[in-house]
């Protein structure tokens, strides 16, 4: 079992949700980010003073799958999430010792 | 051609129909947006949209009511009969005929009878006037039963209450019935709205039972600057409210829109000096202050032009002195410990009404002329027993109030229970008081922001970035 | 001294002064910040600062062009002539010399003839309460653009159509002109204002072309409490919009007044109604409940003063039924599957206005008096189908209405081709229309707090809980 | 029975007095909700609790104040002696008996000398309209010092400033003292309000110290739609702040309406101009045009309707431009670039205000009639250098200016040192600086939805998906 | 040393770190998360059109044990999250090399 | 290549990002966070009822770094976000298999 860690640009969501799917994937989990690298941020003015914002919004995404399923997800999400500019983000890949379902107490590939 | 038209009817002052007619714009405004937002930043965010949907379709209600049959049975002609039951409610009439609309005002019991000097203005300025105080009544007391009652339910519950348990108490203390007769007095609803609705949500608290319990233990604000728009909306509508209850733009006006704000600005300072001393924080808190203005604005209704600046000052600080302390510990003992009364509406309006209702018994100032005498008549004036030393004003408006608070429960009690029985229930499914908005509206007070719009910022900087080639990276490499 | 000094001249009456002030006061609320805010609320988080700024800078540019040229094109003296083309317009011509401002108010075809009483207050009270209704009406179609539109482009655009459009048919229906001598009537600007901007709007945002896809389908409000704000303000403001169209403080003033809120609160329950029976969701919702409003509003102006109470209740609800299922099923058919109204206004104020606009020609009660007539003269009343069985008054706001939509049609687009020649295309670059206010203003509606200001709360509470020692830990062991 | 009762003394007139009242209501509503919540917006989410708080507070502070003692320093009888000190303040003395509350209103060197009409509405309809005015004052200074100063020195230093810098202010240019009778003017408050509110925020923020460096480097505002809402509020609400300053509901209270709303428009449009065209972003902001109006309100004050609309239309752009440049390069150098003045009041309304004040000099359309002469008697109204060609008007702008400043940066500084004695320091302690609002009131603005609350939507939805079954999935499988 | 991280309803967290603080568990570190999944997300109604919201919230909770713990922690998780309606979330363990507490630079166990 | 993950206090994030970009980290990602630990929450009160907010803001920072770069990446975070009261947060490391870089598909150190 392994975690994949996805953060990329928040328009992209839809995209790499609906390649996921066509994977197999049932379900992921989403949090807010900020993300700091390479793309610039952008400078906000009020009332004539200016204020830098280092970082731009990401979203970061977690999807825990099979090992199987590990090479297969992150190409989908790559190739889907891919713009080609900078700030597309980043995908890492973690090991992952065991997944419950709460529902239902079910270990492993059957708490996916 | 029609050289000789002339704009309005002999008997009409424009300045009295102006101010009339502006001060029952202020306190539409106090209503909507002003109590709709007041609420609306008050509860929890996932009441909100419920809680202002209620509001203004509360509002419509009203009008529809007042004008086909509630202002008469308010300030019509009485049903007819002697003594009490004579003398309690005007006969039902629609006011929306052209004539209905256009000819001189008039109140048959009052200036009828020349207990006041005939109105300069039309009948729809009256009406319209009494109709933004008869809608903001049920509006008030909303705040003890947001949070679970059924949308449908508030739809028959308010104009049932507006004609059986509103125009009834005004009657009685404004439209020349009963009490009116006996010599109580309320100058702009310190019983008949704050006093009726206090205990009127109170009781409907009580029967239509309390919020979910996560919801009363997790209810914080979801935005005080919302709070504070509806608060000094109230505040400065008010002027329109008090201003607005001579019936003319005299000098008794001003007196009352000058108490009002100096019983307000006194109470607002109580509070905060009650919360910097008493509280168990002894911190100032921006809704503690929002509480007083309210307590002083409610407490100041009864009296506003029959007492003078030192009466309104004395009105502030006592009654909230009062409901701060009855706000601190009456919610430990029963029935207040037991009631879900959502928002507190019965200390801010029903504890803060009654004593505005009996200090006027005791501060109110024979100087203060509300209309002039003329010849040997007596000009009209109020005697509190500080002034006088008698008790007879103390003792009326103590009846008028007991009847007010026995009254407005045992008819919103009914009320309600025939409500129940038609609608089906006066609570909302498990389901939509565990959801919120999004289940009964499908709508949220702060709808999410998709995902997807969040790109944008991104779009405009990174294509500023990238200037012309790829990898440019001017902060990663120290 | 100056012992002789006299406030005013004995033309002036101050109750109708106050009356106009006032009113034009209530009116310039219900743009700023009323429309403002409603707006700002009702857009997208992306877009508020851009929607609210073009708001406040249209009201600005409309007042600089009605003071120096538009309000004479549309109160003025005709520009000569005869038949339609000499009663076209009015001659331009500056108010804001000293005498300008300060002589007596007049319409020369209208208060100039007799057809109404002569004004009771000075030209500056008339040119300001009539500017504040120039100034709202390219705010309203602001919600048909909003979201693409650049702000040079309507820059420009917001006086020439000030100019081209609203004043040539202010003039044709109330300042004396063509449409006016024919007997169309139009009580406070349900064609002139209403009809006007949605048409226009949805012309002018054909020609803009429509949002972004994304912004389509994710245009979700952003601030429900915010649209209640605007909403609140709207309602009670209308109160001056339409109370203040006799021109006096007299008895219609306040008929208009009433029946402006019946209307209202009909349509509003009306929408909440049809959401409630006929949605799919079967709910009722608090945008739909303002919607119902704002078409109780706009119909209601055309007839306000000249229809009884009954006739504003139907006119409500008519109106709102009509709208409600316009605003359902018309989208699906051409041309309004193809245009992007960003907020609908077509609906909201195009289709209302024109059903408030012929509804006056069946409903218009002839027992309604605006001005009373003197010895032989009649009072100014209106002759509606209901009441007299003549189709007269209804044909007479039919050709009115086509009219209005017909010019108003044309001079858009032909305005628009002309504002985008001369300022280089009327739509935001690519980068704009992605990333909102933040490309448009370097501002956001809710600038987000840094990082660094949450550390606050933290400050104080760690120093609590550390007290003297290093390791006080009463949680973490149970 | 009582047939001879009348509503109101012959002195009085109902236009006037509603006039009077509603322009008070108004300039009210400009403080409490305007203020509160255009403050309240612009600052710091962490201080936008205080700041309201402050802004509550001192509007009720300053009406006890005021009707106690204050309104007679201001308006009533001088202090007795010949010269410039004897003609400085008035005597103290409150206004709150029925007597002082509903007898005519009168101001013993202005109207008492005939130098004006005298007053057709009571006492109360005077003080209260003042009063208005005198709480606004502190409120708008509030902007300099907020984020740092105790709750506690707020409480104290209001009613000595009212006191001891506004009052004193007040009678030497309204009160008929000094300045006034030396041909110095200020028609609503340039000089007496905004002049004096800059300049003491100025001193007080230098007195009191600057807020903590990251708040001063993260201050960014919290809420732009609020801040619309109190920008719309103060724009509508300075109909009453100028129009009511004739005291009469006359032809000039009308062109100072139209021309505060002139100057206020061309004001902002100069602002937005200058953004456009001169900042280093060349982006028009909603902010920028929030100052812009702000600089136009201000300035036109001194002068509303003693300018005919051109000369408004000149102080708006003139006034505008002077403060853009000023904002955009007096911050670079002392004392401005030391001193934290939060809002930035010193340039928005002291440079503004003066501005104003002197530019009346020369703009001053004799024209312009406040109020009209009767026989021999000349009309009065103010001869502009442009007009006249005579520095007199000008020179005693520029004297009474001097004055304002010296005085009130002295007076200031004294009072805060003093309040810094008694409260033991103006600063609050680093920790409550650090935290804001949750450590002074225990309050945060948007307190946050506890995570518990988030549920709701998920058991409506989780049921809606669950159906009967246990794993019904039409998801996971494509 | 473990790390536990845990995606629940989260009106659930109250109860969930209760029963962890009676396993000793002295710190932990949540951020709220948008799922995906079997439960169905709801939709919403402006103006009359319909906006589909597929993610529904959850909180995220992540806490670093020590290899003797995890087993406890996730079995109270388990226990104490589950209503037996979908949705309940998953929980998932991974290793972690090395711990550090910031304000004292120690590592380990020590650390937690 | 492994994960750094870091939560801290809020205001000490400029700090800790430049220290970082010091060490030649080239980026980051940043959620926000509550934690739960010795450091003690607030009290709001509202309308005179209180309302008590266990959780402390905190901010999370993720950063992959290739293997040598671990030990100075912590050191580096521990110096800078040490303010030596309670509630300065913790570090930990956690093993990364795979880094993929979205815009080029670029995998392993090269993807940073
Ligand atoms: N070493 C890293 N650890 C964690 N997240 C990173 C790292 N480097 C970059 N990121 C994340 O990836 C995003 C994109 O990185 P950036 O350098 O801007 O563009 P690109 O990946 O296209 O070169 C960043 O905003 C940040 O969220
Ligand atoms: N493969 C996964 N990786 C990461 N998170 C997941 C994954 N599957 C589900 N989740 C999370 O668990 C939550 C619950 O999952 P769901 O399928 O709705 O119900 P259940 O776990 O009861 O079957 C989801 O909302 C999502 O946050
Ligand atoms: N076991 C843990 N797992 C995950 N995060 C933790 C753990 N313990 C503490 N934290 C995080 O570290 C923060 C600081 O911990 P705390 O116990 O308050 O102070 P300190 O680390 O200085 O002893 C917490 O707010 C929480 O976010």
């Amino acid at each position: 079992m392994r975690l994949v860690v996805a953060v990329l640009k928040p328009f992209k969501l839809d995209e790499v949700k609906k390649a996921l799917q066509v994977l197999g994937v049932a379900g992921m989990t989403i949090t807010e980010a900020q993300g700091f690298g390479r793309q610039r941020g952008h400078t906000e003015v009020y009332r004539g003073a200016e204020y830098e914002v280092d970082f731009v919004p990401k979203i970061r995404m977690e999807v825990v799958v099979s090992e199987d399923m590990v090479e297969p997800v992150v190409d989908a999400i790559v190739a889907t999430a891919s713009t080609g500019k900078i700030g597309d983000g980043k995908v890492w890949v973690v090991p992952v010792d065991a997944v419950v379902r709460v529902r239902t107490a079910e270990r492993g590939v059957d708490a996916l | 051609m029609l050289g000789t038209l002339t704009p309005y009817p002999n008997w009409l002052n424009t300045g009295d129909n102006t101010w009339q007619l502006v001060a029952a714009t202020l306190v539409g405004l106090m209503s909507i947006p002003g109590l709709a937002v007041l609420y609306g930043g008050l509860v929890q965010k996932k009441w909100a949209v419920n809680t202002m949907l209620m509001a203004f379709a509360g509002f419509s209600i009203v009008l529809i009511v007042w004008v086909l049959w509630a202002f008469n049975m308010a300030f019509g002609h009485p049903i007819g009969g002697h003594g009490f039951f004579g003398n309690m409610v005007g006969m039902p009439h629609p006011i929306v005929s052209h004539f209905g609309e256009q000819n001189r005002a008039n109140i048959p019991l009052v200036s009828g009878t020349g207990a006041m000097p005939p109105f300069h203005y039309p009948t729809s300025t009256l009406a319209y006037f009494q109709f933004v105080f008869a809608a903001i009544t049920p509006l008030l007391f909303l705040g003890s039963v947001m949070g679970r009652m059924k949308f449908k339910a508030w739809l028959l519950l308010v104009p049932l209450w507006t004609t059986f348990v509103y125009a009834i108490n005004a009657f009685m203390l404004w439209g020349g019935g009963w009490f009116a007769q006996q010599g109580a007095l309320d100058y702009s609803g310190g019983y008949v709205i704050h006093l009726s609705a206090g205990v009127s949500g109170f009781v409907a608290a009580a029967i239509v039972g309390p919020r979910l319990k996560r919801d009363r233990q997790h209810g914080v604000p979801n935005n005080l600057l919302l709070v504070a728009v509806g608060a000094g909306i109230l505040w400065l509508g008010w002027n329109g409210f008090n201003g607005g209850d001579p019936y003319f733009a005299g000098a008794d006006a001003a007196a009352a829109v000058i108490n009002t704000n100096l019983a307000t600005a006194a109470a607002l300072l109580m509070w905060v000096f009650m919360d910097m001393r008493f509280s168990k924080q002894r911190k100032p808190t921006l809704l503690g202050a929002v509480n007083g203005m309210i307590c002083g604005l409610v407490a100041i209704t009864p009296s506003a032009g029959w007492v003078d600046g030192y009466g309104a000052i004395i009105v502030g600080i006592v009654a909230s002195g009062i409901v701060w302390v009855a706000w601190t510990y009456l919610p430990r003992i029963r029935p207040f410990s037991k009631v879900d009364d959502a928002l507190g509406v019965v200390y801010t309006h029903g504890i803060a009404g009654l004593a505005g209702g009996l200090l006027l018994g005791f501060l109110g100032d024979p100087g203060m002329v509300e209309y002039l005498g003329k010849g040997k008549t007596a000009s009209f004036s109020v005697n509190g027993l500080f002034y006088t030393g008698s008790w007879h004003q103390v003792w009326e408006q103590l009846v008028a109030g007991v009847w007010v608070i026995c009254f407005s429960a045992v008819m919103t009690a009914v009320l309600c229970l025939i409500v129940k029985k038609v609608v089906g229930g006066l609570r909302m499914s498990d389901e939509e008081l565990e959801t919120g908005d999004l289940a009964v509206h499908d709508e949220e007070v702060y709808p999410p922001e998709p995902f997807a719009e969040r790109v944008g910022v991104l779009a405009a900087a990174s294509r500023a970035a990238e200037g012309t080639g790829e990898d440019i990276d001017d902060r990663s490499k120290p």
